[in-house]
């Protein structure tokens, strides 16, 4: 007789480490829209109106600047917002409110106060929805001092990492990823605090990393590549503020070949700052420049093998490790 | 009602735009189309044909994620818009657009926009340019009740008014924004009040009545083209889901069946019936029609080839500029293969 | 008028605004302000003093870049403020602020802003604070004409209707952004039916007169505290340029008298003279007091050190938490000083 | 005898690129805040409108994303506008309509349609201006596939890669330096294309990368080495999107030192791409990792030491540069 294991869903597992959140802390409130009734776009809120009722969880009407705002407010009076952003493409709309003024206030104010908001929204391909819904934007606030960001690839992680997430006194851009709320697996008790990478995969060929969805990618890739013969070590670095790269410089100085993937696209994208402390922290190890293998330059189609075609691929992972060790594909 | 318009020209264009849409959703059921979303405008097709024939040709206008209805009005091609749906490269955006972006610029169209009211300023700017031109062009954005909570729709409301720009700004008010009820999202709905506070004229006018939305459009353009803006709120009831898998469970059935009750299609067919003007056979003659015509474009888009991966690069300058290069290629040249280092 | 606040303590704030913004106007000229950007709030006296005595202890609010006066009325520490906008370390903010984002939250001050309109959903949110922790405060923005054309006061607006908050929105309409007059800037020049299209009360009151606008504000607050939100619109002219050293030229010699005749000083001081409150003596005590104040923190602001540059990565992330490293402390890690390669 | 030679500044050279914008095409209009009865905040635009009329220059109200919107509109729709942002700190306010908007019209349009829109703004450090008006925001528009962008240093720049812009088919966001206004030197009659990058100053031992404002600072800080018998190669930018990096490259290949210095902040800034590509293409005669100097990862303060120390100074560039040399400063 087996047992059976108890597995779950990112999303599920979100929802669970809000409705803790809701639970232990009083002051936390969800607003966003369709968070309510509707349960969120994606469904990570469903079920919480019911539980916590309007004064917790408010439905807002489609005015992201103000929703933002009001949350940025919300955290300086006192109580904990998570605002849910539908799309991170929908950051554009509300640029101001995260970066001049969330990510601002507690320098600006010379540390009198703190925005202890908690931005959850979701970004990346997978559904084909388009230039304006599938983009992968956060290099725009790897670049905005004042924020965290946080990347979860595994169900484990999207639970421990928003808790963790609404611990912090100051704002986190908590960024999930479209392709992955239906993903199952058992759900952790517990995960490493933010600001820690974790080696998902030894190998002693080439150091791969990456976050979010990619990590998924990355592991299939390191499975083919590793009935070729070589070995990748897989980390996943699960926030990019705070950024741990200790197990990164230690893998490089190792194996002196990196891959780093990401979704977003290549050009000033989170790659380059990757590639660039990678250098900079095991240039005298690396047999060869990082590679990056990135999304293409181009706003992303709606037509699925195009779509496809503009973000790296199992396939396009392989291939590119193979070529980064001078190997024909 | 204009000379060159009739009752049955905008009946025609609402039964073609219904079949559009019944026939792009079954596509979408069965897998045909481009992604997980598609909104259907069906109960909204009395905005759509009242207001888009309203319009001369050289006018513009923007789209929502709705706008299937208002494009076809315009004069939208059910088989490039069928395989831009189906995200081939038939499409009038070589499938890179899909239902959310669909745009063919040859008939005025600035393009359709997935983002909540992003389509909105661009008039403001379309209006200047026909202005600048002397083209006496009106320049229309058709967004929906959801928009209505943007803020850069006040901005745009106030730009033209404040340069007295030929401009309408047509909300198509379905009563939803996906599961919030307009009431939900706001605080007031005398939406005519909004417009005459930001100094334009206001209008609501009832959507499912597609001659009154014709006559409407028709004076507001006109006064528009004469540099009065104008807001009009096109009442009418989304009749299915917000994408086309939603089952609405947010509304009553009751709710429902009223909404659908202000069919405007069956409407106007009702009331020319009534007037003479309609006999069945007619009726029934011009869906088949429409039903035909649709079925042919879905084949189209079915039959159509898929966008050609080597065309990804494209399109993102201008053809007479560099195009980005493809990460592969610049791999090719920053890691050379069977290249020793030297 | 309330029991508590008397005409004369709104004339004595007021005397004391004037003296801030004339001694950190002269402290400008003589370089001893931090920046090239320094905002008065001349001729809004009656504004902030107005306003300001109106609120509670414990309401919240946010200001904008012209916001020195609000912050005095609401208790602001003239020697902090003086030497904050002098760029020192004993001002509110560390001297990282200055005059645009001067803040001292043990008011209730939520922060001043140098994004027009940027402060303005704060106070739905705080207002939603102030519910949710069952406080009883009123979180009221104060801004500017300009931000009348930014759309997230819209957005707020409908919140703060939708949610019936305990906001209000005060504008202090100054007839100008930087040299476009309202009129050039906004189609309708009816912000109370702006207000009402939204949901929200909407009430104008002429700025140049202290306690109307005391009133008006007692009457708005308690509305809002039972969640009735307002807008109101406090009209006055900005005596001075739009920043310290602009001169005007977009306006002419006959508006800025006409303009200036408007003084709310000046009318209260008169008014209460004539009602035999005042005489002379008073109101010259009152001038030198408020003077003798401001002059003191001025030699404060001026005798202050100026940040450690060792503070420069504190205050991006709370105090517990790992501040950003330096670049030149990364350089050392990176290419340590005196050691060779591998 | 001596002839006077006709020196102007950076702020007249750009207004005379803009003049004659609007006389050679009559589609040119400019729209912005202020940019007419007050000629702009830093005085571009002024004269412009009482000579080219209200038709050509308008005024507008302080509406960042309507004005952008419409700006957009009005490209879609046959004109060529020129929008001024005040402050590139409030492009946060229009980013949809810059990135969802502008940038992928082109391409979610299939090509049917483009946007020549000159998004004309200012940023940076240097007038003690604050958080929320000193940043520098390039690194936003570096990675928004569709844009073109152009980060003059010179007057000569100025001017040309203007006139350059409002040839563009595309979007081209140009982004000028407050603390540049009024540098004066002589107009250039031509100036290389925007996509070439330019040695403005010679030297075998360390390559330095850098564009806008900083360029000033490289070069006095050239000289300062130079004393120290330290020869710098000082190459500048020009335009960040098209880049162009084969004189680096090639510099690179004759120093094995660069030192990339820009003004933005450090994490997620241009800086890190700018690493990352020279790392990718003169990997092999890098004797040490490219050098970032960068703006700290810290929101501006408004004291003025704060600030500067917050940014690259001749002095901390010299003693980088030192480093990067292996040498004590
Ligand atoms: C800026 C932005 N916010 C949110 C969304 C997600 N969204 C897509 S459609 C929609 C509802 C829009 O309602 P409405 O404007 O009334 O149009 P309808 O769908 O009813 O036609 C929402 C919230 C979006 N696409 N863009
Ligand atoms: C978003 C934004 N746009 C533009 C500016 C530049 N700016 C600073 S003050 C100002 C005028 C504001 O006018 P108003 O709101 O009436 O305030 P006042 O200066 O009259 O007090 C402008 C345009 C800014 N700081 N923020
Ligand atoms: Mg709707
Ligand atoms: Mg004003």
């Amino acid at each position: 007789m087996t047992t059976a294991v108890d597995t779950t869903t990112y999303r599920d597992a979100l929802r669970e480490a809000l409705r803790e959140g809701l639970r232990r802390d009083p002051h936390v409130v969800i607003l966003g829209e369709e968070v309510g009734r509707y349960g969120g776009a994606y469904g990570v809120t469903s079920g919480l109106l019911d539980e916590f009722g309007e004064d917790r969880v408010l439905d807002t009407p489609i005015s992201e600047a103000g929703i933002v705002g009001a949350a940025v407010g919300a955290a300086l009076a006192g109580l904990r917002p998570v605002v849910e952003l539908m799309y991170v493409d929908f950051a554009a709309l509300a640029m101001d409110q995260i970066v001049n003024q969330a990510a601002k206030a507690r320098s600006m104010f010379g540390g009198q106060t703190g925005v202890p908001l908690v931005l959850r929204t979701q970004g990346g391909t997978g559904r084909s929805a388009g230039a304006q819904h599938s983009q992968s934007l956060e290099a725009w606030f790897l670049h905005t001092p004042g924020l965290r960001l946080y990347v979860p690839a595994t169900v484990t992680d999207a639970h421990h990492l928003l808790l963790a997430a609404l611990r912090e006194p100051d704002p986190v851009v908590f960024v999930e990823h479209k392709a992955l709320y239906t993903t199952r697996s058992d759900l952790g008790a517990h995960a490493p605090p933010p600001g820690v990478s974790v080696r998902r995969r030894e190998g002693r060929d080439v150091t791969v990393v990456t976050y979010s969805r990619m990590l998924h990618r990355c592991l299939d890739a390191a499975q083919a590549l590793a009935a070729r013969g070589v070995e990748a070590d897989v980390i996943d670095l699960r926030t990019l503020c705070p950024l741990d790269l200790e197990p990164v410089v230690a893998s490089a100085r190792r194996t002196g070949r990196v891959l780093i993937v990401t979704e977003d696209t290549l050009t000033g994208g989170v790659s380059a700052e990757l590639a660039a402390r990678v250098t900079e922290l095991a240039f005298d190890w690396l047999e060869e420049p990082p590679m990056r293998l990135a999304g293409e330059d181009v706003p992303i189609p709606v037509a699925p093998a195009l779509e496809e075609a503009s973000v790296p691929t199992p396939l396009r992972i392989e291939r590119a490790a193979l070529r980064l060790l001078g190997r024909r594909a | 009602m204009s000379r060159v318009t009739s009752p049955l020209d905008l009946l025609r264009v609402m039964v073609r735009i219904r079949a559009f849409e019944e026939a792009v959703g079954e596509l979408f059921v069965r897998g045909g189309t481009a992604g997980t979303m598609l909104h259907l405008s069906i109960g909204e097709e009395g905005a759509a044909a009242g207001f888009g024939l309203a319009m001369r040709p050289g006018d513009t206008f923007t789209t929502h994620h709705r706008g299937h209805g208002v494009f076809l009005a315009r004069g939208g091609d059910p088989r490039r818009m069928m395989a831009e749906i189906a995200g081939k490269a038939a499409g009038s955006c070589r499938g890179r657009g899909g239902s959310m972006h669909i745009a063919d610029v040859t008939l005025g169209h600035l393009g359709a926009n997935a983002i909540v009211g992003g389509g909105i300023p661009h008039v403001v700017g379309a209006a200047l340019a026909a202005r600048h031109l002397g083209s006496g062009n009106v320049s229309v954005a058709f967004f929906g009740d959801g928009a209505m909570q943007q803020g850069v729709l006040y901005e745009s409301m106030n730009l033209a008014a404040l340069w007295r720009l030929p401009v309408v700004f047509a909300c198509v008010n379905n009563q939803y924004g996906m599961g919030t009820r307009i009431d939900r999202a706001a605080a007031s709905l005398d939406f005519d009040a909004r417009a005459r506070a930001f100094g334009l004229r206001g209008v609501t006018v009832d959507a499912s009545d597609a001659t009154a939305v014709f006559e409407t459009a028709t004076q507001v353009l006109a006064d528009a083209r004469e540099g009065r803006p104008a807001l009009v709120t096109l009442d009418c009831f989304r009749f299915y889901g917000h994408a086309r898998k939603d089952r609405s469970p947010y509304r009553t059935e009751e709710e429902e069946r009223e909404g659908r009750s202000r069919d405007p299609v069956a409407r106007l067919a009702d009331r020319l019936r009534g007037e003479d003007v309609l006999d069945d056979d007619t009726l029934t003659a011009m869906r088949d029609d429409a039903r035909r015509e649709m079925d042919d474009a879905v084949a189209f888009a079915l039959a159509a080839p898929p966008p050609d991966l080597a065309a990804l690069h494209e399109d993102v300058y201008a053809p007479d500029r560099p195009a980005p290069p493809s990460v592969d290629a610049y791999h090719a040249l920053v890691y050379p293969e069977g290249e020793a280092r030297a």
